[in-house]
């Protein structure tokens, strides 16, 4: 719970902040749009009193309705871990601009991204899949992809990963796709 | 009966007979810019695959290696013969069952993946951890920690060439183990956290297997190491390859080990401390020359730490309960939870979405090895082909936790 | 004369041997063709990519050269050992020869940049 | 009505030939027809996935195709009479072969680290005859799968046991190599690698102890020993029972 560092956030980023930064025990969280992300990891990385060099980890998250994709960093200035979530990414077309020109390593994190999610990272040099196989068609993590009750009866007969399995022939709206209230 | 036959994957005009692959596959087509630079193939290349079973790579990671005679030119690595979709299993499973998915991750030193998943979900909680368990976690996972690098040091040197070491670390690996084992009940998965405190307290056989390894724990070590560090071969061997200097390990997220011995003090029990590592008193080994034979020698001081803070720890035990009371079924409140856990390859942290069910709605495992195996891609080029096996041993890799 | 009858008994029982055994292993292995993958080559897997006819570097060949120059001495060596303590006149002299010219032949190498591999 | 395979023992208890004293069950109290769900609860995969191979054809079965073509089961060593000499000779070359096992250098995930164990000083494989893991298929005549078996891995490994010279056997070490284990659900596992491979001993355990990988290598050599002979029932398919 670093005031400062709340304070700091919303002088150098008030613009761009989407929601009020939120704080809970060591964690700070933002919300940005999608579209400005180069430039507030490009302020968050170089301005010295923030000095944001860590990147943790870049995860993809399906809420059900829209993709978000959550940094997290780390700098020494202060004990927090600041989380900047990239939210309302739409579902048909999900593309967003890639972190490689700031942090080289966020490149087979994006490849994850884009292998479980179809997030597409412009810039990104590399963007194919890096877990599944190539000929794999669908994107395994998101909300609308079932795991088969029983590998008997999956479509891939416990031989070939499944593909695109459609959902339970009697589930009803909840089941179908899983939305996160406070995402 | 005529073979089978599939559309190839790059020209769908071209057709494979399925079941004959042929002798060769033709060189694939590029999709990406890097693959177009990567198979461009000079005169005199040609790409390798030094593939999924291979005596060096520590698991199955696939490593397509385009080489001139013997230097590496280039190389492509492939992931995923170890995929087991453990996110959508734990989004699918109870937050008391998530802690057994995640312990084959990083299988060699699997307590910290249950310490991660299980911080952050006391963070979703607000759960106070009693003392006694959090003195317990310390105190196991550390053993761990001198386990896994002790595998560490005997692949290393077997990569190399020598036999030895690996017989005297697995000695040693194998003893802490049965250690364990006698406190968790299982040798190598321990699924021993669990969320507000331990499965079960410090028994009589543990302790005394602990007792008396900790009376020559020190001695053995050095005699181990002593056989590796001054050993000229193994030095000038290691010395000065695959540096890694301090701007290109930030640039890479390189942390842990691999990152300090860059010369960048960042490890996570100092800089972000969790559970009581504000209280023991250790200090964090730190080396600048950033090469192979730096990161040997570090992990060797980490396991002399890591002896200090279990011989801290036995003296310091509080008395009291093992673990917090807990409903059966836990409902979190819907929100997010982040925590990292210093494992002995790296930063491992996990996050957690909650939308207030039974059930995870979102699992992230982050695991320290996933961007190590990135720094391949700058260090070996440029090297012999011998070099790049040691290259990849003194990173350490762990494939459970690279392909989750 | 009768050396000679020595070497055709050592030149018999080489010969059969190999063939024997060649024998042996026909007659007393069973044999199956295999799946078409049996024939393919091993790259831990993974079907090789290119046609391996690719064209390699002449430092291997300079490698297997000086292996061949320096493991035929041995052979030499272990002849002469067998002999080296009867009492004959310039034993240590020839093999000292035999040895330091070898040795110029590897500075000779050394000097050249030979061993580091280009 | 034999519900599955003819088990690896050779025929089962209490048919003629059959080796082990148990009673033979007979046929009306033997357990009732497997109950086999059919497929209705999830829509089959897309057509066009996978290029349009059809399940059956994928490359990961090639075994069971090559099994049922027949070929494997042609023994083209000799002609008529001399037979005997090969099955006569496998006495003392099974004695042979079972007391040097040399199983290939390969390890999935977490059981290769039990397996690892098992082969260093502490419990030592060695003192059966088992150790020197060889890092070529060529010279391999034991595969211990040890860990989880992923579909993208399968080929691959489906190529290292057809690599394999012939006197070979499989071992199938721990849960997920046995059934799936822990990831029976996952969308990326084979559940279970006697799907795409013959397997000869499963060991079960998460990850077995090192004791239970030598008792079930000891189990292994058992088998070589009473299978004296017994070249053409040899299996080459994948042995996965109906229904699973």
């Amino acid at each position: 719970m670093d005031r400062a560092l709340k304070a700091l956030l919303e002088r150098k980023l008030g613009p761009s902040l989407e929601g009020p930064v939120r704080q809970r025990q060591d964690q700070t969280e933002i919300r940005i749009r999608p579209g400005d992300l180069p430039q507030v990891m490009r302020t968050l990385h170089d301005e010295h009193d923030l000095r944001f060099e860590y990147l943790a980890d870049l995860a993809g998250v399906d809420t059900g309705t829209t993709f978000q994709v959550v940094y997290h960093l780390w700098s020494e200035v202060t004990p927090d871990w600041l989380r900047v979530i990239a939210d309302g990414i739409p579902r048909d077309e999900p593309r967003l601009p890639s972190l490689t020109f700031l942090w080289k390593g966020a490149e087979w994190m994006e490849r994850e991204a884009y292998d479980m999610f179809g997030l597409v990272f412009e810039g990104n040099r590399d963007l194919r899949r890096i877990y599944l196989p190539d000929d794999f068609v669908s994107f395994p993590l998101r909300k609308d992809f079932h795991l088969a009750d029983d590998v008997a009866r999956s479509p891939g007969g416990g031989v070939r990963p499944m593909e695109r399995t459609g959902a339970p022939k009697d589930a009803d709206e909840t089941t179908l796709r899983r939305t996160s209230p406070g995402a | 009966m005529t073979t089978p036959t599939r559309p190839s994957l790059d020209d769908p005009a071209l057709t494979i007979p399925v079941d004959h692959a042929g002798i060769f596959e033709p060189i694939p087509l590029a999709r990406t810019e890097r693959q177009q630079e990567f198979y461009a193939l000079k005169d005199g290349e040609l790409l390798i695959n030094m593939g999924p079973q291979h005596p060096s790579t520590h698991g199955v990671l696939r490593v397509v290696l385009k080489i001139n005679g013997e230097k590496v030119v280039d190389l492509d690595p492939v992931l995923g013969y170890l995929h087991r979709g453990v996110e959508k299993l734990c989004e699918n499973a109870d937050y008391h069952q998530v802690i057994s998915h995640v312990d084959p991750l990083e299988y060699i030193a699997s307590l910290f993946n249950e310490w991660g998943a299980v911080l952050s979900f006391e963070k979703l909680l607000d759960l106070e951890v009693p003392r006694r368990a959090e003195y317990i976690r310390v105190l196991s996972a550390e053993l761990n920690r001198v386990a896994s690098h002790m595998l560490y040091l005997g692949f290393f040197a077997l990569d190399l060439g020598g036999i030895t070491p690996i017989l005297w670390s697995f000695a040693e690996r194998d003893e802490i183990m049965e250690m364990l084992a006698a406190l968790t009940g299982q040798k190598l998965l321990f699924n021993y956290f669990r969320i507000g405190g331990v499965n079960g307290d410090l028994n009589h056989e543990f302790m005394s297997r602990l007792g008396d390894w900790m009376g020559r724990a020190g001695a053995q070590l050095e005699a181990g190491m002593g056989l590796l560090n001054e050993n000229e071969i193994f030095v000038r061997r290691a010395r000065g390859m695959g540096v890694i200097d301090r701007e290109t390990a930030l640039r890479m997220c390189v942390t842990g080990p691999n990152l300090r011995a860059s010369g960048v003090p960042f490890d996570l029990r100092r800089a972000h401390p969790y559970s009581v590592y504000p209280e023991l008193d250790f200090d964090v080994p730190t080396r600048s020359e950033g090469d192979s034979l730096a990161r040997f020698l570090l992990r060797v001081d980490e396991v002399r730490q890591s002896l200090r803070i279990i011989d801290q720890c036995l003296h310091q035990m509080p008395d009291g309960p093992v673990s917090a009371r807990l409903p059966r079924l836990l409902r979190p409140r819907p929100g997010r939870a982040f925590s990292s856990v210093e494992a002995p390859r790296g930063q491992c942290s996990t996050y957690v979405i909650s939308d207030g069910t039974d059930q995870p709605f979102r699992m992230r495992i982050h695991d320290p090895s996933f961007l190590h195996l990135q720094l391949m891609g700058l260090l070996m080029p440029g090297n012999l082909l011998p070099d790049t096996m040691a290259i990849m041993a003194s990173l350490d890799p762990v494939m459970g936790g690279v392909d989750k | 004369m009768e050396g000679i009858w020595y070497v055709v008994g050592f030149a018999i029982a080489g010969v059969s041997f190999v063939f024997l055994v060649i024998a042996a292993s026909w007659l007393i292995s069973h044999r199956t063709k295999g799946s078409h993958l049996k024939g393919l080559p091993y790259e831990s897997g993974i079907p090789t990519y290119g046609d391996t006819h690719g064209r390699f570097g002449v430092s291997y060949y300079i490698y297997a050269l000086l292996f061949v120059a320096f493991d035929i001495e041995v052979v030499f060596i272990f002849l002469w050992a067998l002999v080296v303590r009867d009492p004959i006149p310039g034993l240590i002299t020839s093999m000292a020869i035999f040895v330091v010219t070898l040795l110029l032949g590897l500075a000779y190498a050394w000097r050249k940049g030979v061993l580091t591999w280009r | 009505m034999a519900l599955t395979r003819p088990p690896a023992g050779g025929p089962p208890p209490g048919e003629p030939g059959s080796r082990l004293p148990v009673p033979a069950t007979n046929a009306d109290d033997a357990m009732a027809e497997a109950i086999v769900v059919p497929n209705a609860l999830w829509t089959p995969a897309d057509a066009e996935a996978y290029g349009g191979v059809p399940v059956d054809e994928a490359s990961t079965l090639a075994l069971r195709r090559y099994d049922e073509t027949g070929e494997g089961r042609r023994n083209d060593a000799r002609w008529g009479a001399l037979d005997v000499v090969p099955t006569k000779a496998d006495i003392i070359l099974d004695l042979i072969r079972l007391n040097s096992l040399m199983p290939l250098l390969s390890g999935l995930a977490c059981c290769a680290i039990e397996m690892m164990s098992t082969a260093t000083s502490r419990n030592d494989m060695d003192r059966w005859g088992m150790f020197p893991f060889r890092a070529s298929p060529r010279q391999a005549d034991v595969l211990i799968v040890a860990g989880t078996l992923t579909t993208k891995m399968a080929d691959p490994l489906v190529r290292l046991w057809e690599e394999m010279p012939e006197p070979k056997w499989c071992v199938a070490m721990g849960d997920c190599t046995c059934s799936g284990g822990r990831y029976k659900r996952s969308y990326s596992t084979i559940q279970g690698i006697d799907r795409v491979l013959p397997v000869d001993v499963y060991i079960p355990g998460c990850p077995p102890r090192p004791e239970g990988l030598i008792y079930g290598m000891m189990k292994l050599q058992q088998l070589i020993r009473e299978r004296r002979g017994h070249w053409p029932e040899r299996k080459i398919g994948p042995t996965v029972p109906e229904g699973i």
